[in-house]
C-alpha cells in the first residue's frame, strides 16, 4: 500500500515500543479494575476469603508460577538469540515459550475441572449454600484466572505468529521490534500472574 | 515519489484503492479524520432525534407521544450515543486525527494502521448500538450509567449496548495510544514541548486519560455481561456483591471521561482566540499545564457522582474537597482566554463567535458543577434535572460549541471551500438562544425538585418543561441551518486556495488548502512558538506590564 | 536505532540469574505463607510479588535501559492505579 | 426559592446561595470583560494589537482567589452535610422499604403505612431498605435524598418543622414506573399523630381479630 510509504519511510523502533508499553498499561488497568474488586471484597469478607482460599491447590499454583517465570526467561532469551543473529536458537526458545504456555493452560484446565467436579462454579448449588464471601471469592477466582488464561492463549498465538515471522525472515537481527513487543506482552501476562498467585493461593 | 504526486490534495490522491475503498481502507490520518466526521455526524443525528423526541414527550404531563418503556430506552440511547459515539470521540478523532500531525509538522500519526482499526472499531460499536434497537427485547433501558442491579435484571438488550460501549472504549484507547506516541516521537525538528500549539497539549492530556481510564470501564462493563450470562455474583447484592462498588468502578472512568470530552474543546478555543484577536495567547504555559492538571485532578474526583449513595463520611469529605480543586485549572484557562482578548484586534468571525459562546456556556456549566460539588447542596440536587442542565451546559454548550467552532474554523482548510458567513451567524444565534431556552429552565426545575429520568411529572413543573421543549425547537432550527450551510459549502461554496484564511500562525495555515497527501513538502524546522504574531508593532514580553 | 542497539545487548547470563532469583522468591513466598504471620502474611506476599515484578520490568522488559520517558510512563500508570486504590479505600476503610 | 420545611434546610440554602453569588459574580465579570474587550478592541477601532505574553503576578492572583473561595464553598457544604447525617439519639425510628415501584413505611410498633406520617418538630430517622434495585428517597422540601440500595444499610434523618403535606419522590432510576414511585410525607401535630397512630393500631387489632375469626370460622365449617 502506498499509504505505508510515509509511515514506513522511517522506522521508529522506540516509537513502536512506546506504543506497546502504552497498550500494556491498558491491559494492566483492565486487570486493575478486577484487583480493585478483589481488594474491596477481601477487605469486607476477610474470614471467608481465608476459608475459600484453602480450597485452592497451592502446589498447582506454585508449579504454574514456575512455568510462567521460566517461559518469561525463554522469551527474553529468544530476543537475545535473534540479536546475535542466531535464528535457529531464537525459534527454539520461542517454541519452548509456547510449550510452557500450553503447559500452564493444561494445568489450569485440570485445576478448573477439579473445582467444577466438586460442584464449585458460579451459580452452583454447592456454592450458593456458602457464605457470600466465598461466593465472591470463587466468582473472582474464575473471572480473574479466566481472563488471565485468555491472555495466555492470546500470548501463545502472538508468539506463534512471531515464530512464523522469524522463520520467514520477517524478524531478523536488523528488525526485531515485533518480537520485542510480543515479549513485552508475554512478560506483562507473567507480572499479572505474579500478583494473582499470592492473592488467590497464598492467603490461607 | 514524483513532485507531481506531492502536490495532489489528499482528497484526490489515488492510493492502491479507488472510490469508496480508497477511503475506508485508507490509513491517511486526514481521510480517517473525515470518515470519523461522517460517521459521528450520522450517530449524532440519531442522538439528536432521541433528544428531540424526549422533549416532545415531556411537553405535557402524562403520556404525550410514547410509552414509559419507550421513553426509558430513549434517554438510554440518547445518553449512550451522545457520550460514547459523539462527545468522547468527537474532537480527538475528527479534528485531532486531521490536525494533530499537521500541527506538529508530521506526515501522519505514529501508527496509521492502528488508526484505521480504531475507526473500524468505532463504526462496529456504533452499529451494535443501533442494532440493539432492532433486536427482540428492545434497546437497553438502564440509563447510560448501567447501574447494577437494574442492568442485570432488565430483560432488554443490555448485553449488546454494554458490549458496544466496550468496543468503543477500545477504539478510544487506540486513538490515545496513537496520539501519545505521535506527540512524543514525531514532532518536527525544533518543536520543543513549549512550542507546541495548545490544541496539541490538550490532546496529549486527553490521550493519557483515554489510555489509563478507559480500561477500567471496559472491564466493568464486561462484568455486567459476565454477571448476566454466567450468573457470577460480583455485584449482585443477593450474592454478597456491592452495587456501590459498581458505581465506583463506573465513575473511575466516567468522570475522567468528562475531561476527555472537554479538554480538546478547550484546546480548540485556545487555538481560535489568539487567531481572531490577532495577538499572542496570554499565559501559554499556564494553559498548557492546566490541561495536565485537569487530567491529573480529574482522575481523583469520581465519587462526587455518588454523594447520595451512602459512602463513608471520610470518602464524602475527600471527594468533595478534590472536586473543588479540579475547578481551579479550568478557572485559570477561562481567565487566560479573557486576558487574551485584552488589547487584541478582535474580528468576530463565526469561529470566534462560537468560541466566545463556549466560554460563556462552559462557565455556567462549570460553575453549576461547583455547586454540585458542595455536599449539602448536592444531596438536594443530585439526580434532578439540575444535573441534566449542568452536563448539557458543559457537554453541549462546551464540547458541542467547541465542535461547532472547530467546524467553522477548519472546514475551509479541510475541503478548500468557504461557507456562507451570514447563514453561519444566523445559525449561531438560533443555537445560542435555543440552547439557553432549552436548558436553563432545567436548573430551576431541578432546584425545585424535579428528578431526572422521569417519564411523567407533577403538574407544577409543566411550564418549565414547555419552555424547555420550545427551546429545543429553536435549537434544532439552528442546527439545521448550520449543517445545511456547511454541507452546501462543500458542494458549491466559494473555492478557497489561500493557505492562510484566518491569519493563523500554526502550521496548518502554512500548507496548501486543502492539504496535500503528504502534508508538507519538506518537514519544517520550527524556530519559534506557535502564537508569535511578530507583525504586531509592540512586542511586550513577559512580566513587563500589568493588565 | 543506534540507541536501541546499545540498549539491547544480549545477556543470557543476566537473564538466568534473574530467573533463579524469581524462582527463589517464589519458594520464599510459598514457605512464608505456610507459617502464619497474621497480618504480615499479606504484606510479605505483596512485597515479594512487587520485587518479582520489579525484576521482570527492569531486566526482562528492559525498562532499565529504555529512555527516561518510558520510566516516567510506568510511574504515571502506577500512580494512577495506586491513587485510585487509595481513594477507593478512602471510602471503604471508613465504613 | 423552594419552601424550607426542615431544620437544616436553611444551611443547605445558605451554601447554595453563597456559591450562587460567587458564581454570578464571576460569570458577570467574565462576560462583562469579554463584551467590553470585543467592543473596545474591535478590529476597526484597534487595528494594531499588542502582544502580551503573560503576567506572573496576575496568574498567581487568579489562582489563589478562586482557590480560597472554593475552599470556603467546600466548608459550607461539608458542615451542612454533617448536619444532614448526624441524627440525635432520641430520634423516632422508621423503616422505609422501597420496592419497584412503591414505598412502605414501618413504625417501631409494627404499624405499616403507604404514606409517611410523622409528628412535627420531632427528629425522625429513616432506615432505608430496598427489596430489588436501587431507588432514592427524596423529599425536596426537606432537602434530603438518600439512595436506597439493596444490601446496604443507608439512613437519613430530619426534623420537620411545619405541619403539612410534602412530596416524596424516587430519585434513582429504577425501571418502568420510576416516575410514578411517588408518595407523601404528612406532617401532623403531636396530638394528631398519636390519634392517627392509635387509629392504625385499632385497625390492626381489628384486622387481627377479624382474620383470627375467619380462621376460627373456617375450622368450624370444616
Ligand atoms: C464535558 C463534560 C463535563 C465537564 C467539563 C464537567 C465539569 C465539572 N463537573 Fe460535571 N458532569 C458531567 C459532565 C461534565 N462535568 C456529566 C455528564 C455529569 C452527569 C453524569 C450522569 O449522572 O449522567 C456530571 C455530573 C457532575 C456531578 C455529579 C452530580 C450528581 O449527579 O449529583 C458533579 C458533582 O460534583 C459535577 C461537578 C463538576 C465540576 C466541579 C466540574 C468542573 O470541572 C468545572 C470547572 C469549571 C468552572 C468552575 C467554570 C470556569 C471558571 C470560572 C468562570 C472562574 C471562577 C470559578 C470559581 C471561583 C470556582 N458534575
Ligand atoms: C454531548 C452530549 C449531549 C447532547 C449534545 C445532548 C443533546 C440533547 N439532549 Fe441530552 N443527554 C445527554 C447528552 C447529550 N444530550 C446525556 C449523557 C443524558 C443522560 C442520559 C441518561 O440519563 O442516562 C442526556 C439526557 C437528556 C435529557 C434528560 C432525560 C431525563 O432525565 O429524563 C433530556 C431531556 O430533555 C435531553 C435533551 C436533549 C436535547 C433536546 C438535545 C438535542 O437534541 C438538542 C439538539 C442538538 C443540537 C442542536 C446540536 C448539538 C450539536 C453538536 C453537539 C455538534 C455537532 C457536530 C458534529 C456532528 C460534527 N437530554
Ligand atoms: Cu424507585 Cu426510581
Ligand atoms: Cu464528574
Amino acid at each position: 500500500m502506498s499509504n505505508q510509504e510515509h509511515a514506513m519511510a522511517h522506522r521508529d523502533d522506540v516509537g513502536s515500543r512506546m506504543g506497546m508499553w502504552l497498550f500494556l498499561f491498558t491491559e494492566l488497568l483492565l486487570f486493575g479494575g478486577l484487583f480493585f474488586l478483589y481488594s474491596v471484597y477481601r477487605f469486607v469478607n476477610q474470614e471467608e476469603f481465608h476459608i475459600a482460599a484453602k480450597e485452592l491447590d497451592t502446589i498447582i499454583g506454585t508449579f504454574n508460577t514456575a512455568i510462567l517465570l521460566t517461559s518469561s526467561l525463554t522469551m527474553a532469551m529468544s530476543i537475545s538469540a535473534i540479536q546475535k543473529n542466531n535464528k535457529r536458537l531464537s525459534i527454539f526458545f520461542q517454541l519452548i515459550t509456547i510449550l510452557l504456555g500450553f503447559g500452564f493452560m493444561v494445568n489450569k484446565y485440570f485445576e478448573w475441572t477439579a473445582k467444577i467436579n466438586h460442584g464449585i462454579f458460579p451459580g452452583s448449588e454447592e456454592l450458593l449454600n456458602r457464605g457470600s464471601g466465598e461466593i465472591l471469592f470463587f466468582g473472582l477466582y474464575y473471572v480473574m484466572t479466566g481472563l488471565h488464561g485468555l491472555h495466555v492463549l492470546i500470548g501463545i498465538f502472538i508468539i506463534g505468529t512471531m515464530t512464523w515471522f522469524t522463520s520467514r525472515d520477517i524478524i531478523t537481527k536488523e528488525s526485531y521490534v515485533k518480537l520485542e513487543a510480543a515479549g513485552l506482552y508475554w512478560h506483562l501476562v507473567d507480572i499479572i500472574w505474579i500478583f494473582l498467585f499470592p492473592l488467590f493461593y497464598l492467603i490461607t | 515519489m514524483s513532485s507531481e504526486t506531492t502536490h495532489v490534495s489528499y482528497l484526490e490522491y489515488q492510493g492502491r484503492y479507488k472510490g469508496l475503498r480508497g477511503w475506508i481502507f485508507s490509513t491517511d490520518h486526514k481521510r480517517i479524520g473525515i470518515m470519523y466526521l461522517i460517521a459521528a455526524t450520522v450517530f449524532f443525528a440519531a442522538g439528536v432525534v432521541f433528544g428531540f423526541l424526549m422533549r416532545l414527550e415531556l411537553l405535557y404531563p402524562g403520556k404525550t407521544i410514547v410509552s414509559a418503556q419507550t421513553y426509558n430506552t430513549f434517554f438510554t440511547l440518547h445518553g449512550v450515543i451522545m457520550i460514547f459515539l459523539f462527545v468522547i470521540p468527537g474532537l480527538p478523532a475528527i479534528f485531532g486525527n486531521f490536525f494533530l500531525p499537521i500541527l506538529i509538522g508530521a506526515k501522519d500519526v505514529a501508527f496509521p494502521r492502528l488508526n484505521l482499526l480504531s475507526w473500524w472499531l468505532y463504526v462496529i460499536g456504533g452499529a451494535l448500538v443501533l442494532l440493539s434497537i432492532l433486536l427482540p427485547g428492545g434497546p437497553a433501558d438502564t440509563g447510560w450509567t448501567f447501574y447494577i442491579p437494574y442492568s442485570v435484571r432488565t430483560g432488554t438488550n443490555v448485553i449488546f449496548t454494554v458490549f458496544a460501549a466496550f468496543i468503543l472504549g477500545f477504539s478510544s484507547i487506540l486513538t490515545g495510544i496513537n496520539f501519545v506516541t505521535t506527540i512524543h516521537r514525531l514532532r518536527a525538528p525544533g518543536m520543543g514541548w513549549f512550542k507546541m500549539p495548545l490544541f496539541t497539549w490538550s490532546l496529549y492530556a486527553t490521550a493519557w486519560i483515554q489510555v489509563l481510564a478507559t480500561p477500567i470501564i471496559g472491564i466493568t462493563l464486561l462484568l455486567i455481561v459476565v454477571e448476566r450470562v454466567f450468573g457470577v455474583g460480583l455485584f449482585d447484592p443477593a450474592l454478597g456483591g456491592d452495587p456501590v462498588l459498581f458505581q465506583h468502578l463506573f465513575w473511575i472512568y466516567s468522570h475522567p471521561a468528562v475531561y476527555i470530552m472537554i479538554l480538546p474543546a478547550m484546546g480548540v478555543v485556545s487555538e481560535i482566540i489568539p487567531v481572531f484577536a490577532h495577538r499572542t495567547i496570554f499565559g501559554y504555559k499556564f494553559i498548557a499545564f492546566s490541561s495536565l492538571a485537569i487530567a491529573v485532578f480529574g482522575s481523583l474526583v469520581w465519587a462526587h457522582h455518588m454523594f447520595a449513595a451512602g459512602m463513608s463520611d471520610f470518602g464524602q469529605f475527600v471527594f468533595s474537597l478534590l472536586t473543588f480543586l479540579v475547578a481551579i485549572p479550568s478557572a485559570i484557562k477561562v481567565f487566560n482566554w479573557t486576558a487574551t482578548l485584552y488589547k487584541g484586534s478582535i474580528s468576530l468571525e463565526p469561529p470566534m463567535a462560537f468560541a466566545l459562546a463556549f466560554i460563556f456556556l462552559f462557565s455556567i456549566g462549570g460553575l453549576t458543577g461547583v455547586m454540585q460539588g458542595a455536599l449539602s447542596v448536592d444531596i438536594h440536587i443530585t439526580d434532578t434535572s439540575f444535573i441534566v442542565a449542568h452536563f448539557h451546559y458543559v457537554m453541549f454548550g462546551g464540547t458541542g460549541f467547541g465542535v461547532f467552532a472547530a467546524l467553522h474554523y477548519w472546514l475551509p482548510k479541510m475541503f478548500g471551500r468557504m461557507y456562507n458567513k451570514k447563514a453561519a451567524y444566523s445559525a449561531f444565534w438560533f443555537l445560542f438562544i435555543g440552547f439557553n431556552v432549552l436548558y436553563f429552565p432545567m436548573f430551576i426545575m431541578g432546584w425545585l425538585g424535579m428528578p431526572r429520568r422521569y417519564y411523567d411529572y407533577l403538574p407544577e413543573y409543566t411550564i418549565y418543561h414547555q419552555i424547555s421543549t420550545v427551546g429545543s425547537w429553536i435549537l434544532i432550527t439552528g442546527l439545521i441551518i448550520m449543517f445545511t450551510n456547511l454541507y452546501l459549502s462543500l458542494k458549491r461554496g466559494k473555492k478557497v486556495t489561500a493557505r492562510n484564511i484566518w491569519g493563523g500562525e500554526t502550521l496548518e495555515w502554512q500548507i496548501e488548502t486543502p492539504p496535500t497527501y503528504e502534508n508538507f513538502e519538506e518537514i519544517p524546522l520550527i524556530t519559534e512558538g506557535p502564537y508569535e504574531y511578530k507583525d504586531n508593532d509592540q512586542d511586550i514580553l513577559e512580566e513587563k506590564e500589568v493588565v | 536505532m543506534e540507541s536501541s542497539e546499545l540498549i539491547h545487548r544480549p545477556q543470557y547470563g543476566k537473564y538466568i540469574l534473574v530467573w533463579i532469583a524469581l524462582l527463589m522468591l517464589t519458594v520464599i513466598t510459598v514457605t512464608v505463607a505456610g507459617i502464619n504471620f497474621g497480618v504480615l502474611t499479606l504484606a510479605t506476599a505483596l512485597t515479594v510479588a512487587s520485587v518479582k515484578s520489579y525484576l521482570v520490568l527492569t531486566v526482562f522488559m528492559h525498562l532499565k535501559t529504555e529512555q527516561t520517558a518510558f520510566r516516567i510512563f510506568v510511574g504515571v500508570a502506577l500512580f494512577f492505579i495506586i491513587i485510585s486504590f487509595v481513594l477507593l479505600f478512602a471510602d471503604y476503610s471508613f465504613m | 426559592m423552594i419552601a424550607q420545611s426542615v431544620n437544616y434546610a436553611h444551611s443547605v440554602d445558605e451554601a447554595f446561595l453563597f456559591i450562587l453569588i460567587v458564581s454570578v459574580f464571576f460569570l458577570v465579570l467574565i462576560t462583562g470583560l469579554i463584551i467590553t474587550f470585543i467592543i473596545k478592541y474591535n478590529r476597526k477601532k484597534n487595528p494594531k494589537p499588542t502582544n502580551i505574553h503573560g503576567n506572573l503576578p496576575l496568574e498567581i492572583l487568579w489562582t489563589i482567589i478562586p482557590t480560597v473561595l472554593v475552599l470556603i464553598m467546600f466548608w459550607y457544604g461539608w458542615t451542612g452535610y454533617k448536619e444532614i447525617t448526624s441524627p440525635p439519639d432520641d430520634s423516632m425510628e422508621i423503616d422505609v422499604t422501597a420496592q419497584m415501584w412503591v414505598w412502605k413505611f414501618t413504625y417501631k410498633n409494627g404499624i405499616t403505612s403507604d404514606s409517611l406520617y410523622i409528628p412535627v418538630n420531632r427528629p425522625v430517622k429513616a432506615h432505608l431498605t430496598s427489596l430489588d434495585v436501587n431507588h432514592s428517597f427524596y423529599i425536596p422540601e426537606f432537602r434530603i435524598k438518600k439512595d436506597v440500595i439493596p444490601g446496604r444499610k443507608n439512613f437519613t434523618w430530619f426534623i420537620a418543622d411545619k405541619v403539612g403535606k410534602y412530596q416524596i419522590l424516587c430519585a434513582e432510576y429504577c425501571g418502568l414506573n420510576h416516575s410514578y414511585m411517588l408518595n407523601k410525607v404528612i406532617v401532623l401535630t403531636a396530638d394528631e399523630f398519636s390519634i392517627w397512630m392509635q387509629e392504625k393500631l385499632n385497625e390492626k387489632n381489628n384486622q387481627d381479630t377479624v382474620s383470627a375469626d375467619n380462621i376460627n370460622n373456617q375450622s368450624v365449617a370444616k
